[in-house]
C-alpha cells in the first residue's frame, strides 16, 4: 500500500465519520428524526468503496448494504450533502427523496440497489444480481453486507445457499461486519459459533474472518476476497470484526461509547500513519476540523432545500410507463 | 382449445422468445415436469429451482433489479405466506428509491379450492396480496384470458401477481387463441411433454423430447386493468373472478329458468387495479349486486369491493349489497363435506342471488 | 398513572407469577434492555433470543404444543411479514387436529405511525392479521386495557395477537389500574430499569438493579370480545382503535363547538372476534358511522367492519357508511409531510364526519 | 441386535408396507384423493419408533413429523386402521376427523405434534418442544424428520441456530430422510454440498451420514444419536440415505419405480434375514399376504364409518373453554 493510496484512506475515513457525526447531531436537533450509521466500521467500509468497481449493469459492482455503510458510499464518491438530505428528510434527497431513514441508500447509476430497512433480506435478494452477473460473464460481483445478529434469519441460509448451486456457483462476496451485538443483545448470548463463518464454511465457501479495525488487514483481505469472486465466479465470506462507537442508533441515545471499550479504528489508522512518518501528527486535527466546518456548511444549504409536499405521496407507486 | 396450462405456456414462450423473459423458474418448473401442473414444460428458460419460496422471491427481485425479466413460480398459493415481507419489498422498491429502481417481475402461482386438496392446497391469496400497494395483480378463468394477461404482466415493468385457479387449469376455452392451432390434438402433440409412468420414465422420455411451438402466436394482450362482461343481464349483478365465474354462470341459468332473474355476471380479471369503471355500470344498471369468491371472509378481497360500492354507488343501490365468500374456518378440509359447506357452491349463490332479488328496500 | 409500557411489564409481572407464563422472550426483551419499548423490564422469565422472527413464531407454537405458556414478541409489527405462514400454521393447529392441540401462547407486536418511524416503523397489521383464522386478536389504546387484555391474552387458550399502538406506549392512562400505586414516580422508581447513556453503562448499572413490583397486582381482565364506548354521542358513530380513538375525540370536540354534531367513538379494544353488539348497537343509535384506522385502504380491517354494518344495519342506516384509512401508498414517508398525507389525521376525520352528516339520502 | 427384534422389525415394516400399499390403491380408487407417504423408508423409520421414548409430556419424546412417517407410527403402535380412516376422510379418522391429507399425523397421547404440509416449518417449531425439554430435565427429547429439498428453506437454518445457542444446547435429534429428490427435482441439481450434514457440521452439531436402507445401520445410528441427544442434551444430526419406491405422491402416479434403480429396504432385511437363518425363505410371502389381507379388510370396516358433514366444519376453531 503506497503513501498516496494510505493518506487518502484517511482523508475518506475523516470524511465518513465527520459526515456521520454531523448526522448524530442532527438527530438531536430538529434537523433529522434518528439516526443510525457506520461509526467504527471505517477502516473496512472505505477499502470496500475504493476496491469496487463502480458503475452502472451487469459488468460493475452490484451492492446490497445494510444501514453502516456510509464509508462505502463516501469512498464511492458520494457527496455528504446527499445523505444530509437524507437524513433531513428534503425531497432533494437523491435516494428516497425524504421518504426514508439516513443511510439507506439507493443509486442506481452505481448500481446501490436500494438498503431497506428488513434486516438480512438483502441476503435472499443477492443471488438474483449475481446470478444475472454469472450469466452475463466479465469480472462484475455483488457485495452484499450485514450484522452478526442479522446471520440468525432464515434468509442468511438462503443466500448462502442459493450462491453455491451446481453449476451456479455465484461470484458474491458475503460481507459480514461483527460488531458483536445486535442493538443490545451480546453475540456471545445468542450465537453457538465462535465466528459465523464457521457456518458459512459448511457450504464449501471460503471464508476469512479479520480485524475490520485494521485497514491495512480489510485492504489486503477486501482485495483477496474480490479478486477471488471476480475471476472464479464464485462467492466468498469476510468477516470483519467492528466496532461501534455511537451505539446502536440514535433510539438508545447515540452516544459514544466510553474510551477505551472499543477501538476507534480512525485513530488506529493515525497513530499508524504518524508512527510511519506518514503524516504529521497535526494532520488529522487541521482535516477533521475542516471536514467538520465543511459538513456544518453542508447542512446550511441542505437545510434550504425544499422539503416533500402532500402531494409528493403518490409519486412513484408505479414504473413510468 | 388450448387448456389455461397449455395458455399460459405459450405466453411464456412468446415471452421469452419476443419480450425479454430472461428465467422461468421455481420448484420443478424445469424439465423434466414443466411445472407440477405443465405450465412450464418445453421452455428454454425455465430452471428447477431449490425448495425455497424466499429464495425464490428474492431472487426475482434480483434478477429484476439487474434488469432481467424474471418469472418465479411459487408451487401453490398455499406456500407463498412465508414470503409476504418480500413482496411487500418488491412493492415498495420503485417508491422507496422514488422511481429509480422499479421491478419487471412476475411471480405465479395457482390459487383456490375444487380439487381436494385440503388444507393446505386450497388457499385463496387475493385478499392478502391486494393488501400489498406497489403490485399489480391478476387472475384470470379463461385459457384466452390466460395468454393475454400473462403477455401484459411480462410487459408490465412492475412487479405483477399472476394467479390462476386449480380448478380450471386443465379446463379447455371457447376461443382459439391467436396463433394456436384449430386442432387440439394437434396443439396436444406439439406442446405437450410426454407422459411416463414414474419419474425415470419421464426423465428417459423427455430428454429427447422438444416442443413444436405454434408458429404464430402473437403479442395478443388483455390489458390489466379491464373486466369483462362474462353474462349479461339486467336484474342484479354478479361481481366475481376465477372459478366462481363459471359457478356463478350455472347459478345464472337457474335463476333464469326458475325465477326469470336476469343475471349479469362481470369476470374481473384484474384485481389490482380494478375496472371500477365497468363494475360500477353494472351496478347502476341492475342496482343489484353481489360479491363473490371463495377467499375467507373477514378483510376479504370482497370487502374492499362492497366498500368502494357503497362509496360509489350507495344511493343508486335498490336493495343492500352482499357478499358471499369462503366461511371463517382455519382451511378447506378434505373430505368433501367439508369442502363444499367452506367454499360457495352453485347453490348458495343461487340463495344469495334470490335473497338480494327478492329483498324489498 | 402507569403508561401503556409500565401497564403491559405489570401484567407479564402478573402472568409471570400467578398465570403460569414461562417465557417472555423476543429481539433484545431479555436484560439489559427489556424491550426496545421497555415492556418487559426486569421479568423473570423475560430472555433475549436471537434476531429471527421465524424463529420466534416458531418456537413459541413449540412452547405452546409442550404446554408451556409463552408470551413471544415482535420487535416492531413491520417485522412480522415473515412469518405469516407460522401465524396461519398456528392458527389452524387447533382446527386441523380436531381439538387435541391447542396453543395457549401470545405474540405481541407494536404498530402504526405517530412517531416519524418512516417505511419501515410505521406499518399496521390488523388487516393481514384479521385475515388469518383462528387467532384472537387485540389492540388497547389505554393503559388500563393493556392491562386488562393482557390478563385476558395469558389466560386465553387461543393463540392471541396482542398489538398495541407505537403512538401511545408513553402516554399515561387516567384510570388506576388494579394495584397500582397512586403515585407515578414512586411507580417509576420501582419498576423502570434505569437508564445509562451507553449499553455498557446500561449494563452496568442494570447488573445490580432488581424492580419492586406493586404488590396488589390483580387479575383485573378485560375480556377479549368487549369494545367499549370511549364517548357518548348521539349524530353519528366512529368506529376505531389504537391510537385513532384520541384523534377522533379530538375531532369529536371541534365538531360539537363548531357543528353541534354529537359524535359517539367507539373503541373496539378487540379485533378479532370482536363486538358486534355494541358497534351495532352505537350505529343504530345514531344512523350514521365512520370507520377508522390508519392501515392502508385495500382490503383494510375496516372494510371488514364496514361490510358487516352494511349486512346488518343497512336499512337503518341514514347516510352512507364510510371508511377513513391510510392512503394507498407502499409506506409512511419519513419527513412528516408525508406522514400526515398518509395517516389519517384530526382535520381528516373532521371532514369525513361533516361529510356523513351533511349528506342527504 | 437379537433374533427377536430382527423379526420384530420386519414384521413392522411389511405391516408398514401393506398398509401404505393399500393407500396407494385407495388413491386410485375412489377411496381416498391422494397419496404420500415412506414406501422405502421403512428400514429407518421402523428403528425409529421402536426406540423412540412414546408417552405424553416432557418425560417423553416429541415428534416433529413429515409426511413419510407411516412406519415410524406404526412401530410406535399405531393402528393402520386409523392411517385408513385418514386417508378415507373418515370423521373417525383420529389425527384430523377427515380434514388432512394421509400421513398427517397427529396424537397428542403420544406427544406426536400435527404434521403440517408446509416443508420445513418444523424446524422453527421443534426447538420449541426442546427448549421446554432442556428446561424440564429428565430425557426426554424432540426428534424432527424431513427431506432432502426442504433444506433449503431458511427454517432449518432457523432450527440449527436456536438448537445450539450458548447455555441452551437443546436435546433434538435432527432427521434428514434423504432420497436425493424434491418431487422431480435430484438432489445434484440444487445442492452444492455432497451431504446436508456438511452443513449441519457448521453449526457445531455431531452429524452421521448412514444408509438408511440397513436396518441394523439404522437401528444402531438412531440408538446412538438418541443416547446422545438424551444423555448430552445436545443436538445431534443424522442423514439417511433411502429410497422412494412409489415416487413423489399419487400427483405423479404412485407407480412402483422400475425394479433396480433404487433399493427396496424391505427385500434387503428380508434376504439378511433369511441368509442368517433367522426366517425360513416363505415367512415374507406368507406374512404379506396375511397383511395385505388385514388392511383390506380394515378397509372395509372404515369404509363403513361415518363420513364428516356440513356441520363438522365448524367444530374446534377454537380450543373448548
Ligand atoms: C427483520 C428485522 N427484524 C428486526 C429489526 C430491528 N432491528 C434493526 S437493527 C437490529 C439489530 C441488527 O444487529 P446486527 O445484524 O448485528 O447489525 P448491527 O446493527 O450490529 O450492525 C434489529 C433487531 C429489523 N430492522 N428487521
Ligand atoms: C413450503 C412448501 N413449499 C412447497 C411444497 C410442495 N412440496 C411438497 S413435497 C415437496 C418436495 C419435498 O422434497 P423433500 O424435502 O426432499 O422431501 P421428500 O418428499 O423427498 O421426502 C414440495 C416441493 C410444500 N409442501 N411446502
Ligand atoms: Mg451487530
Ligand atoms: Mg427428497
Amino acid at each position: 500500500m503506497d503513501k498516496e493510496l494510505k493518506v487518502k484512506i484517511l482523508d475518506l475515513m475523516i470524511e465518513a465519520r465527520c459526515m456521520e457525526e454531523r448526522m448524530v447531531k442532527m438527530s438531536k436537533s430538529t434537523d433529522g428524526f434518528f439516526w443510525l450509521g457506520g461509526v467504527g466500521e471505517e477502516a473496512f467500509n472505505v477499502p470496500l468503496g475504493l476496491l469496487a468497481k463502480r458503475g452502472h449493469g451487469l459488468d460493475y459492482d452490484f451492492f446490497h448494504f445494510h444501514y453502516r455503510n456510509g464509508a462505502t458510499m463516501i469512498a464511492l464518491g458520494m457527496d455528504p450533502a446527499d445523505e444530509l438530505r437524507q437524513m433531513h428528510n428534503r425531497v432533494t434527497d437523491p435516494f428516497s427523496g425524504g421518504r426514508n431513514f439516513c443511510n439507506h441508500y439507493v443509486r442506481k447509476a452505481w448500481n446501490v440497489v436500494p438498503v431497506t430497512s428488513t434486516i438480512q433480506t438483502q441476503c435472499s435478494v443477492a443471488p438474483g444480481t449475481a446470478r444475472a452477473q454469472k450469466r452475463h460473464g466479465g469480472d462484475g460481483i455483488t457485495i452484499v453486507t450485514f450484522g452478526d445478529a442479522g446471520t440468525a434469519e432464515g434468509d442468511f441460509h438462503v443466500g448462502l445457499n442459493w450462491s453455491t448451486l451446481p453449476k451456479w456457483e455465484l461470484p458474491l462476496l458475503w460481507i459480514c461486519t461483527n460488531n458483536a451485538y445486535g442493538i443490545s443483545t451480546p453475540y456471545d448470548e445468542v450465537h453457538g459459533q465462535e465466528h459465523i463463518a464457521n457456518i458459512v464454511a459448511g457450504y464449501g465457501i471460503p471464508t476469512k474472518v479479520i480485524n475490520g479495525n485494521d485497514v491495512e488487514e480489510s485492504y489486503n483481505a477486501l482485495k483477496e476476497a474480490m479478486d477471488y469472486c471476480r475471476t472464479e465466479r464464485k462467492p466468498y465470506y469476510l468477516e470483519a470484526m467492528v466496532s461501534r462507537l455511537h451505539g446502536h442508533s440514535s433510539s438508545s441515545g447515540a452516544n459514544r461509547v466510553p474510551d477505551g471499550l472499543e477501538a476507534d479504528p480512525l485513530f488506529v489508522w493515525i497513530d499508524r500513519l504518524v508512527a510511519e512518518e506518514v503524516i504529521e501528527k497535526d494532520y488529522f486535527d487541521k482535516k477533521y476540523a475542516a471536514e467538520t466546518q465543511r459538513m456544518k456548511d453542508l447542512l446550511a444549504e441542505v437545510r434550504k432545500e425544499p422539503a416533500p409536499t402532500a402531494a409528493d405521496v403518490f409519486k412513484h407507486i408505479y414504473a413510468e410507463a | 382449445m388450448a387448456t389455461m396450462a397449455q395458455a399460459i405456456r405459450m405466453a411464456l414462450h412468446y415471452g421469452e422468445t419476443h419480450l425479454g423473459v430472461t428465467d422461468v423458474f421455481g420448484e420443478d418448473v424445469g424439465p423434466p415436469l414443466g411445472g407440477v401442473f405443465t405450465a412450464s414444460q418445453g421452455l428454454k428458460t425455465a430452471w428447477n429451482s431449490p425448495l425455497d419460496e424466499r429464495g425464490i422471491i428474492g431472487t426475482a427481485i434480483g434478477l429484476a433489479l439487474a434488469g432481467q425479466r424474471p418469472v418465479a413460480e411459487i408451487q401453490f398459493g398455499d406456500y407463498i405466506f412465508n414470503t409476504i415481507d418480500l413482496l411487500k419489498l418488491a412493492g415498495n422498491t420503485c417508491w422507496a428509491s422514488m422511481g429509480q429502481y422499479n421491478l419487471p417481475m412476475v411471480v405465479t402461482t395457482i390459487v383456490g379450492a375444487g380439487i381436494h386438496g385440503s388444507i393446505y392446497h386450497s388457499h385463496s391469496f387475493e385478499s392478502m396480496a391486494a393488501h400489498i400497494p406497489g403490485w399489480k395483480i391478476v387472475l384470470p378463468s379463461r385459457p384466452i384470458d390466460a395468454y393475454g394477461l400473462m403477455i401484459s404482466a411480462i410487459k408490465d415493468n412492475n412487479p405483477t401477481m399472476y394467479m390462476y385457479p386449480k380448478a380450471l387449469i386443465r379446463v379447455k376455452g371457447k376461443d382459439l387463441i391467436p396463433g394456436e392451432p384449430a386442432d387440439e390434438r394437434e396443439l396436444k402433440k406439439m406442446i405437450d411433454a410426454p407422459p411416463g409412468p414414474t419419474l425415470y420414465d419421464i426423465i428417459d422420455v423427455r430428454s429427447r423430447w422438444e416442443p413444436q411451438w405454434p408458429e404464430g402466436l402473437t403479442d395478443y394482450q388483455v390489458p390489466i386493468g379491464k373486466a369483462r362482461i362474462h353474462r349479461e343481464g339486467a336484474d342484479i349483478s354478479v361481481i366475481t373472478y376465477a372459478r366462481h365465474v363459471f359457478l356463478a354462470e350455472k347459478a345464472a341459468e337457474i335463476l333464469k329458468e326458475e325465477n326469470g332473474i336476469d343475471v349479469e355476471i362481470v369476470d374481473m380479471r384484474t384485481l389490482y387495479p380494478w375496472d371500477r369503471e365497468t363494475v360500477f355500470n353494472s351496478i347502476r344498471k341492475t342496482g343489484r349486486c353481489l360479491v363473490l369468491n371463495e377467499d375467507t371472509p373477514v378483510c376479504n378481497f370482497g370487502e374492499h369491493i362492497l366498500r368502494t360500492i357503497v362509496d360509489e354507488c350507495f344511493y343508486e343501490l335498490t336493495a343492500k349489497p352482499r357478499l358471499l365468500a369462503g366461511v371463517d374456518v382455519p382451511g378447506v378440509g378434505l373430505h368433501p363435506a367439508y369442502e363444499e359447506a367452506s367454499v360457495p357452491q352453485i347453490n348458495d349463490i343461487v340463495r344469495e342471488l334470490r335473497g338480494i332479488c327478492g329483498e324489498e328496500p
